[in-house]
C-alpha cells in the first residue's frame, strides 16, 4: 500500500483515482473487445504488451522521479543512446551488450543527478541539458546519424528483444518483474519513504536528518539506467541500434505516469497506476487503428481529446477525495 | 526540578554541548555576532530573546542546518562540525524546528518514523509494527489522533504536537525544542512539560525557546538571552525574576518593564449595541457541528476550545475559505456570501490566518509586497499601481508595528518568525476592516511585540473594530476577550460573558460542553 | 515534438508511366512458392498500408493518396494506419493491421534498420511485404519481405550533383542543406552528391553542410546564417524542395538574386519548387515521385499471377530545369 | 528587473555571489559575444546584428508568455501547436484583408489559452499535462484544418511585415521590443503582474489574502497562448507561407530554457522579464555561433547542453534551506 494510499485508505474517491486509469482501461478493453473480434486476441494483446514493455520499463524509473518532486526528459535520448550501444557492443557478445549500455545510461544518470541533488538545479533543465546531450552523442558514435550498428544474427542477446516463454515475450516477463521489484522499493524500503518524504517537502526532510542529496542523485540514476535497460531490450527486438527512436518518448512517460494518478508536484504515487497508464495509451491507440479511417492528423486530434478527458476525469476524482 | 537545591549540584554535571564566539550572517544580516552557548546534561535549558534576536538562528547553527561563519562547536568535549542535520542527529541531537517541519502528505506514523522505519525480514518496512508503535507513543504522550491521518488535515497544533514526539522518540542526548508551544493548548503544554521532566530525569539536556515566560519558569534550570545576536545574559534560572529577565531582553530598564502587566490588554470596552458580524449555524461535516456567535462593533469575542475544536475551521468558514454546508453569515444586517472570500473582504471581514508559513506570507517576495499585497487593487488606479501609495502604507505600518527588517525591501521569509507575523497583522490592517479575525495573533511573537499586538487590539476595538480572537494562550485569550464563546467538537457549546470570562470559565465551560453531550 | 521527423521525403515513380530501369537489378526474382505465400485474389482482398510519417507534407500526401486510389481501382479493401515517425508504432501499426487480417502488406519504412519485428509478425502470417519509397538495408528481398519499390536516393544526390554543375559551369563555392540527421535519405542524398562533386566537378567546392531538417522555416534561418559567415557562397544543394524555397526568402534577404548570384539546386520535385524554376529562382529540381500506388499494385498482381519479381524495382527519376520546368510543371505534385 | 537582495555591502562576497545570479546571462552572453568576434568571420556586421535580432524574435515572444506562466509555477508545452494552430487561419482569412486575418489568429490563440488556463484554474489539471494534450492535439487540428499543407502566403502587407523595416530595423523586431515593453511593465507596474507573482510565491497564501487566483491563472495562459499567436504571425510573415506541419516545433523547450537561463526560477513567484530576453538572445548567439562556424549536429547538441547548464550552474540560488 502506498503512503499515499495510507493516508487515503478507505475512500472510495480515493481509490478510484488511485485506480482511475485501471477502470478507463478495463472499460475501453470491453468496448474494444465487444466492437473488434479482432482486437481482444491473444495475438493482439501479446503483441501490443510487448511493444508497450519500453514504455513501461521508462515510466517505471519516471514515476520514482516524478514522486520525489523532479522529473526526467532526458530518458528518450538515454533510451535510444543505449540501444545504438548495445547493438555496437554486442559483437563482445551478450554481456556486453547489456553490460556497456547501462554503464553508460548510469553515468548519465549519475552526473544529472549531482546536478539537481548537489549543485540544486531545476531539474527540468537538467535533464533538458541530458535529452541534447545524450542525443548529440548518439549522432557522434554514428557519424551524424548515417550508420546503424546490427547485432550479430545468432546473438544470444538477440532473445533478451526476441525470446518468449510459454508464449509470453522476454521484454514483458522484464516488465512484470521490473514492477514487482519496482513497487516494493517505493512502497516497502526507506528508499521508497524517502522520496515520498523529499517529493512531499524537501526541507522538512532535510530537516528530518533524510540523505536529501544522496536520495536523488539515486533516484536519477535509476530513472536513467532503467531507460538505458529499454534501449537495451529494444535493440534486441530490432536486431539492430536505430538512431531515430525515443523522440518525445519523455512526454509519453510522462503523461503515462500522470494518467496513473502520480502528481507532478511529487509526495504521491504508485508504480501500478503507471502500469496501467502505460497500458491505457498503447490500448487507446491501437483501438485508433482499429476503428481506422482516421488520417494521421485526426488521429493527433482524437489522442490529444481522450488525453484530456482521461486526465480531467483523473483530477476531478483525486479533488474529490479532498 | 528547577529548584534551587538541583542548580546547586548540576554545575558540575558534565557539558554536553558547547559553542563558542558563533558568527552567522546572510546577505545583509548579522544573525549572530559571536554567541557562546553552553549546555549541561540533564539541565532544561531556556534560550530566549526577542524575535529576531537570532535563537532560531543559533539552534540551527547548533544542529547542522547552517554552517557557521566563525566559531567553534564543542559535542561531549569533542571539536565537530555538523554538515547536515543528519549528521547532528546521528550524533544524538533531535531537534524540534520552529515553523513546524514535517511532511504534510505523509501520514503521522510515516512522519513519527522517517529515515528510521521499523523494518521487518528482509529490510522492508514494517508498516504495522509502524502504526503500533507509533499508536503507542501518541499514546503515550497523551496525544489522541490517529496514525493513519494525513499530517496535512490536522490542525496546527496536533502538528506540533507531533513533531515533538517525533524528537523526543530518538533516545538522544540533546533535545532542541524551538517555540514548542506555540500553538499548543495548556493541556497538551502540560503533557509537553511531563515529557520535558522524563528527559531530565534521564538526563538529557533540552534547550527549550519559548515567548511564553510562565512556562520559563516553570520548567528551566538555566537561561541564556540572546539580544541582536549577541550573548547579554547566562545563568542559572532562579537567579532570575520574571521582570529582570524580561528586561534583559528587551535591553530596557526594569522599572520601565514593571509598569506592564502580564498582558498589555486593557479592561473591557464599551460596545455597539447592534451586532456587526453574526453567524449562525455554521457547520461542515465532519468539522463544524454548529457554531453561533456575533460581534458587536468595539468588541473583543475570543474562541475558547480544545485542539481541534474547531476554531480555525470556524474562522476560516466566516472568511470563505472553508466551505460550509450550512449556516448564514450576517455583517451590518447584510448576508455574506458563504464560501467566497472576495465577498467577505469586500463586507470588511478579514482573517489574519494561524498557518503564517503556509497561509500567509509570500517568501520571495519583499516586506513591501508582502505588506500591500491584498490591498494592492486600493493602491492602484485602472490596475497600475502606485509605488508612492505602497510605500506610504507600508511606512506606517512597519513604524507602527515595529517591523523589525534591513529595509522593505528585504525578502519576508528572512525575517524572524514574530516580525513576519507582524506583516500579516500590516497587510490586513491596511484594509482597514470592519472585522478582524485573529487567529493565534500571538503565536510566536516575543513579549515586547506581543504587548504591541495585544495593545494595538485594544485600540483597535476602541476604534470600533469587531474582533474575533483566537488563541491557544488562555491567559491572553481571557484578558482579551470581552466575551468568549468556546468550542467543542466543532459547535458552540457556551458563551461566556462578564465574571465567567476567567481560565477556570473557559476551563468548565468545555468539560460540561462535555457532558451535555 | 519531433525534431527528426517531419518532411523527410524520399520516393520514386514518376508521374503516372511507370518507366522502370534496371528491372533484375539485386539479383534473381521472387516467385508464390519461393516467397511461400499463399494464393490471393486482390480484389476480394484486405490490404494494409503502413505510412511512416503524418501525411503533413505533398509527398507523404501524395504517396497515401495514390495507394488508396489504387486500391480502390482494384477493389482491394484498405487498412491505413499512420507510425507519426515513430518507429515503435509502425511495428505495432503493422502487427496490429496483421491482427485485423491483412494478407498482403505495403509498408513505406520508417527506418532502413529496425522493422525486423513486424517483418517476424508478417512473414509468421506468410503475408507478402512490399515496401516502398525507402529500402531496408539490412532484411533480404523475397525473404524478410517481398520487394522494394522505390528510388535510389545516392542517384538522386548524384544527379543532383550534375544539374548543380551544369547550373555553376562547374566552379563555386556550395553550402549543403542537410536534411533530418539520422535520416539515411540524408546520408545517401550526401554521399551521392559528393562522390559526384569529387569525381567530376572538382571546381565546386563544399564550404558548409548544416542540417536544415527539410522543414523551411530552418533552411531560410540556416541559409542566413551561412551567407553571413562565408558572402563567398554561390550555389546551394538543399535535400528538398523546402529547405530550397527557404534558402531562396534567404537569398532575396541578403540582397542577392535567387538563381543567378547563388545557384539552387534541390531534390523532391513538388509543384512550389518547380514554379520556383519558372520564376527563375530555382536552377534544377531532380524529382522523387510519390506515386506508389499502380506500381505496387501491379507488382502484387503479377506476383500473384505466379510471375517472379525483381528484389528492387528502381524507378527512372524525371529533372526540372528551365527548359522542361514550363512543360512539366502539371505533372509534379 | 534585478533582484538583488537589499541591504547588502558591496564588494561583499555575497554581493558578488548575488551580481552573479542576477546577471550570470548577461555574463554568458559577454562571452559568447567575445568568443564570436574572435572565431566567427564577419561576426561585427550590423548585418549580422540584424540577422539575429530577426530570428530570435519567435522564441522571444513565446518566451515572454511563457516567462509569466512559469512564475505562477506552471507551464505551456503547447505553445509551438498554438503558433500552428494561430496561423493555420491566416492564409483562409486573408481574403477580408490582413487586418482582419491577423485579428482572427489571435482570437484562435486566445481560445487554445482559455482552453488550458480552464484547465489548470479551475479543474486543477496540472500545467504539464494540461498543455501536454494542446501540443498533441493542437499541431493535429492545425493539419486538418489546413488539410496538412503548406500554403504560400501572398499578401503583400504580410509579406512586409516580415521582410519590411524602418530605419534599419526590421518591423517584427520592433514588434517584439514593444510587447518587451508591456510585459515587463505588466509584471512590475501592474495589479495582475504583482498578483501574478504572488499566486505563483504561495497559492494558497494569495487565497488567503483574497487575490483573485483564478482569474490570474487563467489570464496568464491565455496572454500566453495570445503571445505564441503574435510569434506564429510574424515567422510566418517572415517565412511568407503558413507551415503548419513545422512552424513552432520544439519551441516550447527553447522558450522554457529562455526564460531559466534568463533568471526566472521554475519553482515559481518571481519573473524577469528583461532576463528572458537575454536568455532567448544567448541561445539564438548558440545556434548562430554553432552554424557560422560549420560545427556538425551531434558536437552543437552537446555544445548547446553544456553551455545552457553552465548558464544555470552560474546563477543558482545560494542554497539556504
Ligand atoms: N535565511 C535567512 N536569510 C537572511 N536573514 C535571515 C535568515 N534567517 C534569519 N535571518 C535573520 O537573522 C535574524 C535572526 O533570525 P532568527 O530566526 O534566528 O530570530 P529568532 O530569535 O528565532 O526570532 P523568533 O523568536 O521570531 O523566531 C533575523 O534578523 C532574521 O531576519
Ligand atoms: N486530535 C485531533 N485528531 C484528529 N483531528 C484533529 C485533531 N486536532 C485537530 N484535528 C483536525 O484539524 C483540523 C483543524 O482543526 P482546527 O485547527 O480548526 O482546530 P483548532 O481549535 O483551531 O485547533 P488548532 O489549535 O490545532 O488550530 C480540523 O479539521 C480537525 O478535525
Ligand atoms: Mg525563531
Ligand atoms: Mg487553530
Amino acid at each position: 500500500m502506498t503512503t499515499s494510499q495510507e493516508t487515503r485508505s478507505g475512500t472510495l474517491a480515493g481509490l478510484v483515482q488511485r485506480h482511475g486509469a485501471l477502470g478507463v482501461l478495463v472499460l475501453l478493453l470491453v468496448v474494444g473487445g465487444l466492437a473488434f473480434d479482432t482486437f481482444l486476441t491473444a495475438y493482439n494483446l501479446g503483441n501490443l504488451a510487448v511493444q508497450a514493455s519500453f514504455l513501461a520499463v521508462i515510466a517505471l524509473g519516471m514515476t520514482m522521479v516524478i514522486v520525489s518532486g523532479g522529473i526526467d526528459l532526458s530518458v528518450g535520448s538515454v533510451y535510444a543512446l543505449s540501444g545504438v550501444l548495445a547493438a555496437y557492443s554486442a559483437r563482445w557478445g551478450p554481456l556486453a551488450a547489456v553490460l556497456v549500455p547501462l554503464a553508460v545510461a548510469a553515468a548519465i544518470g549519475l552526473l544529472q543527478g549531482l546536478l539537481v541533488g548537489k549543485a540544486k538545479l531545476a531539474p527540468f533543465i537538467v535533464t533538458l541539458g541530458g535529452l541534447l546531450f545524450a542525443r548529440g552523442l548518439l549522432q557522434l558514435l554514428t557519424t551524424e546519424g548515417s550508420e546503424t550498428y546490427l547485432v550479430p544474427r545468432e546473438s544470444a542477446f538477440l532473445q533478451l528483444g526476441q525470446g518468449s516463454v510459454l508464449g509470453v515475450g522476454v521484454p514483458v516477463l522484464v516488465v512484470v518483474l521490473l514492477y514487482v521489484i519496482g513497487g516494493i522499493v517505493l512502497q516497502r524500503t526507506r528508499f521508497g519513504m524517502r522520496l515520498f518524504a523529499i517529493g512531499g517537502g524537501e526541507d522538512a526532510a532535510n530537516l528530518m536528518g533524510l540523505p536529501v542529496t544522496s536520495t536523488k542523485v539515486g533516484v536519477y540514476v535509476l530513472s536513467a539506467t532503467l531507460a538505458g535497460l529499454a534501449g537495451t531490450m529494444n535493440a534486441a527486438q530490432l536486431g539492430s541500434g536505430v538512431t531515430v527512436i525515443g523522440v518525445g518518448l519523455e512526454l509519453n512517460a510522462i503523461a503515462a505516469v500522470v494518467i496513473g494518478g502520480t502528481l507532478l508536484t511529487g509526495g504521491t504515487g504508485s508504480v501500478s497506476g503507471t502500469l496501467a497508464g502505460v497500458a491505457l495509451l498503447f490500448v487507446i491507440q491501437d483501438l485508433i487503428n482499429q476503428v481506422g479511417g482516421f488520417n494521421s492528423n485526426l488521429q493527433a486530434v482524437v489522442s490529444g481529446a481522450v488525453l484530456v478527458t482521461v486526465v480531467v476525469l483523473q483530477t476531478l476524482l483525486s479533488r474529490a477525495r479532498r | 526540578m528547577s529548584s534551587s537545591e538541583d542548580m546547586s549540584e548540576e554545575p558540575t554535571a558534565q557539558v554536553v554541548l558547547e559553542a563558542s564566539g558563533i558568527r552567522k550572517s546572510f546577505a545583509g544580516v548579522h544573525a549572530l555576532r559571536g554567541v557562546d552557548f553552553r549546555l549541561r546534561a540533564g539541565e532544561v535549558h531556556a534560550l530566549v530573546g526577542e524575535n529576531g534576536a537570532g535563537k532560531s538562528t543559533l539552534i540551527k547553527v547548533l544542529t547542522g542546518v547552517y554552517q557557521p561563519d566563525d566559531g567553534e562547536l564543542r559535542y561531549l568535549g569533542e571539536p565537530v562540525s555538523f554538515a547536515r542535520p543528519a549528521a547532528a542527529q546521528d550524533a544524538g541531537i533531535s531537534t524540534v524546528y520552529q515553523e513546524v517541519n514535517l511532511v504534510p502528505s505523509m501520514s503521522v506514523a510515516h512522519n513519527l518514523y522517517l529515515g528510521r522505519e521499523p523494518r521487518s525480514r528482509f529490510g522492508l518496512v514494517d508498516f504495522r509494527g509502524m502504526r503500533r508503535d507509533a499508536g503507542n507513543l501518541l499514546e503515550d504522550l497523551g496525544i489522541d489522533v490517529d496514525p493513519r491521518r494525513q499530517l496535512g488535515s490536522l490542525g496546527l497544533g496536533v502538528q506540533q504536537m507531533v513533531a515533538v514526539a517525533r524528537a523526543v522518540s530518538t533516545d538522544a542526548r540533546v533535545v532542541i525544542m524551538d517555540e514548542p508551544t506555540s500553538s499548543l493548548e495548556p493541556r497538551e503544554v502540560e503533557t509537553l512539560f511531563q515529557l520535558v521532566r522524563r528527559l531530565h530525569e534521564r538526563d538529557v539536556a533540552v534547550v527549550y525557546v519559548s515567548h511564553r515566560m510562565e512556562e520559563l519558569f516553570r520548567i528551566c534550570d538555566a537561561v541564556t538571552v540572546l539580544r541582536d545576536g549577541r550573548l547579554v545574559h547566562s545563568g542559572p534560572m532562579y537567579e532570575m525574576t520574571r521582570l529582570e529577565l524580561v528586561a534583559t531582553m528587551l535591553g530596557r530598564p526594569l522599572n520601565e518593564v514593571r509598569r506592564e502587566g502580564t498582558t498589555a490588554f486593557g479592561g473591557d470596552h464599551e460596545t455597539g449595541s447592534t451586532a456587526l458580524l453574526r453567524a449562525t449555524g455554521l457547520s461542515r461535516r465532519g468539522v463544524l457541528g454548529a457554531v453561533d456567535l456575533s460581534v458587536k462593533p468595539g468588541e473583543v469575542l475570543g474562541l475558547g476550545g480544545l485542539l481541534g475544536s474547531g476554531r480555525s475551521e470556524t474562522v476560516k468558514g466566516l472568511v470563505g475559505l472553508q466551505s460550509l454546508d450550512a449556516g448564514v453569515i450576517e455583517v451590518d444586517g447584510r448576508t455574506v456570501r458563504r464560501g467566497s472570500a472576495a465577498s467577505a473582504i469586500r463586507a470588511g471581514v478579514v482573517l489574519v490566518p494561524e498557518d503564517r508559513k503556509a497561509e500567509g506570507i509570500i517568501p520571495h517576495l519583499s516586506v513591501r509586497e508582502n505588506i500591500v499585497l491584498a490591498a494592492l487593487p486600493r493602491l492602484s488606479r485602472a490596475g497600475i499601481v502606485s509605488r508612492a501609495r505602497q510605500d506610504k502604507v507600508v511606512a506606517t505600518f512597519m513604524e507602527r508595528l515595529r517591523i523589525k527588517a534591513s529595509s522593505p525591501e528585504q525578502k519576508v521569509n528572512e525575517l524572524s518568525g514574530g516580525n513576519q507575523q507582524k506583516v500579516m497583522l500590516a497587510r490586513w490592517l491596511a484594509m482597514s476592516p470592519k472585522v478582524l479575525l485573529l487567529d493565534e495573533p500571538t503565536r510566536g511573537i516575543d513579549v515586547g511585540a506581543k504587548a504591541e499586538v495585544q495593545s494595538l487590539v485594544d485600540d483597535l476595538a476602541e476604534q470600533g473594530l469587531g474582533i474575533v480572537l483566537v488563541s491557544s494562550d488562555l491567559e491572553e485569550l481571557v484578558e482579551g476577550a470581552d466575551r468568549i464563546v468556546v468550542l467543542k467538537d466543532g459547535s458552540s457549546v457556551a458563551v461566556l460573558t462578564g465574571s465567567d470570562v476567567s481560565v477556570d470559565g473557559v476551563m468548565s465551560a468545555i468539560a460540561e460542553g462535555g457532558t451535555d453531550e | 515534438a519531433n525534431p527528426e521527423g517531419g518532411g523527410a521525403d524520399p520516393g520514386a515513380g514518376s508521374g503516372g508511366q511507370q518507366v522502370t530501369r534496371t528491372q533484375d537489378a539485386g539479383g534473381p526474382g521472387c516467385t508464390l512458392q519461393q516467397y511461400g505465400a499463399d494464393k490471393l485474389d486482390l480484389t476480394k482482398a484486405v490490404v494494409g498500408f503502413s505510412q511512416s510519417e503524418k501525411e503533413a507534407n505533398p509527398f507523404r500526401i501524395a504517396e497515401t493518396a495514390s495507394i488508396t486510389a489504387e486500391a480502390k481501382k482494384v477493389g482491394a479493401r484498405l487498412i491505413t494506419t499512420n507510425a507519426n515517425s515513430d518507429l515503435g508504432k509502425q511495428i505495432s501499426d503493422i502487427q496490429s493491421m496483421l491482427a485485423q487480417g491483412a494478407q498482403l502488406l505495403i509498408v513505406a519504412p520508417l527506418n532502413s534498420e529496425g522493422l525486423e519485428p513486424a517483418l517476424r509478425a508478417a512473414r509468421e502470417k506468410k503475408v507478402p511485404v512490399i515496401t516502398v519509397d525507402r529500402k531496408l538495408s539490412s532484411a533480404a528481398a523475397c525473404k524478410d519481405y517481398l520487394t522494394f519499390i522505390g528510388s535510389d536516393f545516392v542517384d538522386q544526390g548524384k544527379r543532383a550533383g550534375e544539374a548543380m554543375a551544369k547550373a555553376t559551369g562547374g566552379t563555386g563555392k556550395v553550402a549543403i542543406l542537410l536534411g533530418s540527421s539520422g535520416n539515411n535519405v540524408t546520408t545517401d542524398r550526401t554521399s551521392g552528391f559528393k562522390d559526384y562533386l569529387k569525381a567530376s566537378a572538382p571546381g565546386l567546392q563544399i564550404v558548409a553542410e548544416q542540417t536544415g531538417d527539410f522543414a523551411r522555416e530552418k533552411g531560410q534561418q540556416v541559409t542566413e546564417q551561412l551567407l553571413q559567415a562565408n558572402p563567398g557562397i554561390t550555389a546551394i544543394y538543399a535535400q528538398n524542395d523546402e529547405m530550397a524555397l527557404g534558402a531562396v526568402t534567404a537569398v532575396r534577404s541578403a540582397g542577392k538574386k535567387p538563381g543567378t548570384d547563388i545557384k539552387i539546386v534541390s531534390v523532391d520535385g513538388t509543384r512550389n519548387a518547380v514554379e520556383g524554376i519558372i520564376a527563375g529562382d530555382l536552377n534544377a529540381v531532380i524529382e522523387s515521385n510519390p506515386r506508389f500506388g499502380p506500381l505496387a499494385f501491379q507488382t502484387a498482381q503479377k506476383f500473384y499471377a505466379g510471375e517472379s519479381i525483381a528484389p528492387t524495382v528502381i524507378i527512372q527519376d524525371k529533372s526540372y530545369d528551365s527548359t522542361n520546368a514550363k512543360a512539366e510543371v502539371a505533372n509534379a505534385y | 528587473m534585478s533582484e538583488v537582495t537589499a541591504g547588502i555591502r558591496p564588494g561583499s562576497r555575497a554581493h558578488v555571489v548575488g551580481l552573479a545570479r542576477d546577471y550570470g546571462v548577461y555574463v554568458a552572453l559577454g562571452l559568447l559575444v567575445v568568443v564570436n568576434l574572435v572565431i566567427t568571420p564577419n561576426f561585427l556586421s550590423v548585418d549580422n546584428l540584424r540577422t539575429q535580432a530577426v530570428q530570435v524574435v519567435p522564441v522571444l515572444v513565446v518566451a515572454l508568455g511563457m516567462a509569466l506562466v512559469i512564475g505562477t509555477k506552471g507551464v505551456d508545452l503547447s505553445v509551438g501547436s498554438v503558433m500552428a494552430l494561430a496561423t493555420a487561419m491566416l492564409p483562409m482569412y486573408l481574403g477580408y484583408g490582413p487586418v482582419v486575418a491577423v485579428v482572427i489568429c489571435l482570437a484562435v490563440g486566445a481560445a487554445a489559452g482559455l482552453l488550458n488556463g480552464s484547465l489548470v484554474a479551475f479543474i486543477g489539471v496540472q500545467p504539464i499535462v494540461a498543455t501536454l494534450a494542446l501540443l498533441v492535439g493542437g499541431r493535429g487540428l492545425a493539419l486538418v484544418i489546413s488539410g496538412g499543407q503548406l500554403r504560400e502566403v501572398r499578401n503583400p502587407e504580410i509579406r512586409e511585415l516580415g521582410a519590411g523595416s524602418v530605419l534599419g530595423v526590421p518591423y517584427t523586431v520592433l514588434v517584439a521590443v514593444v510587447l518587451v515593453v508591456l510585459v515587463s511593465l505588466l509584471v512590475g507596474r501592474t495589479t495582475f503582474g504583482r498578483q501574478l507573482v504572488a499566486v505563483g510565491g504561495n497559492p494558497k497564501a494569495a487565497e488567503f489574502a483574497g487575490l483573485p487566483v483564478k482569474r490570474v491563472l487563467l489570464g496568464v495562459y491565455v496572454l500566453c497562448a495570445v503571445l505564441a499567436a503574435i510569434a506564429g504571425v510574424l515567422a510566418t510573415a517572415r517565412l511568407t507561407a503558413s507551415d503548419p506541419s513545422r512552424l513552432g516545433e520544439l519551441i516550447e523547450l527553447s522558450a522554457i530554457t529562455a526564460v531559466v537561463v534568463g533568471g526566472t526560477p521554475l519553482s515559481g513567484g518571481r519573473v524577469r522579464v528583461l532576463g528572458t530576453v537575454a536568455g532567448a538572445v544567448l541561445m539564438q548567439l548558440i545556434t548562430a555561433t554553432l552554424i557560422k562556424n560549420d560545427v556538425p549536429a551531434s558536437v552543437a547538441q552537446m555544445a548547446q547542453a553544456l553551455i545552457i547548464v553552465a548558464a544555470v550552474l552560474v546563477q543558482r540560488e545560494r542554497n539556504a534551506s
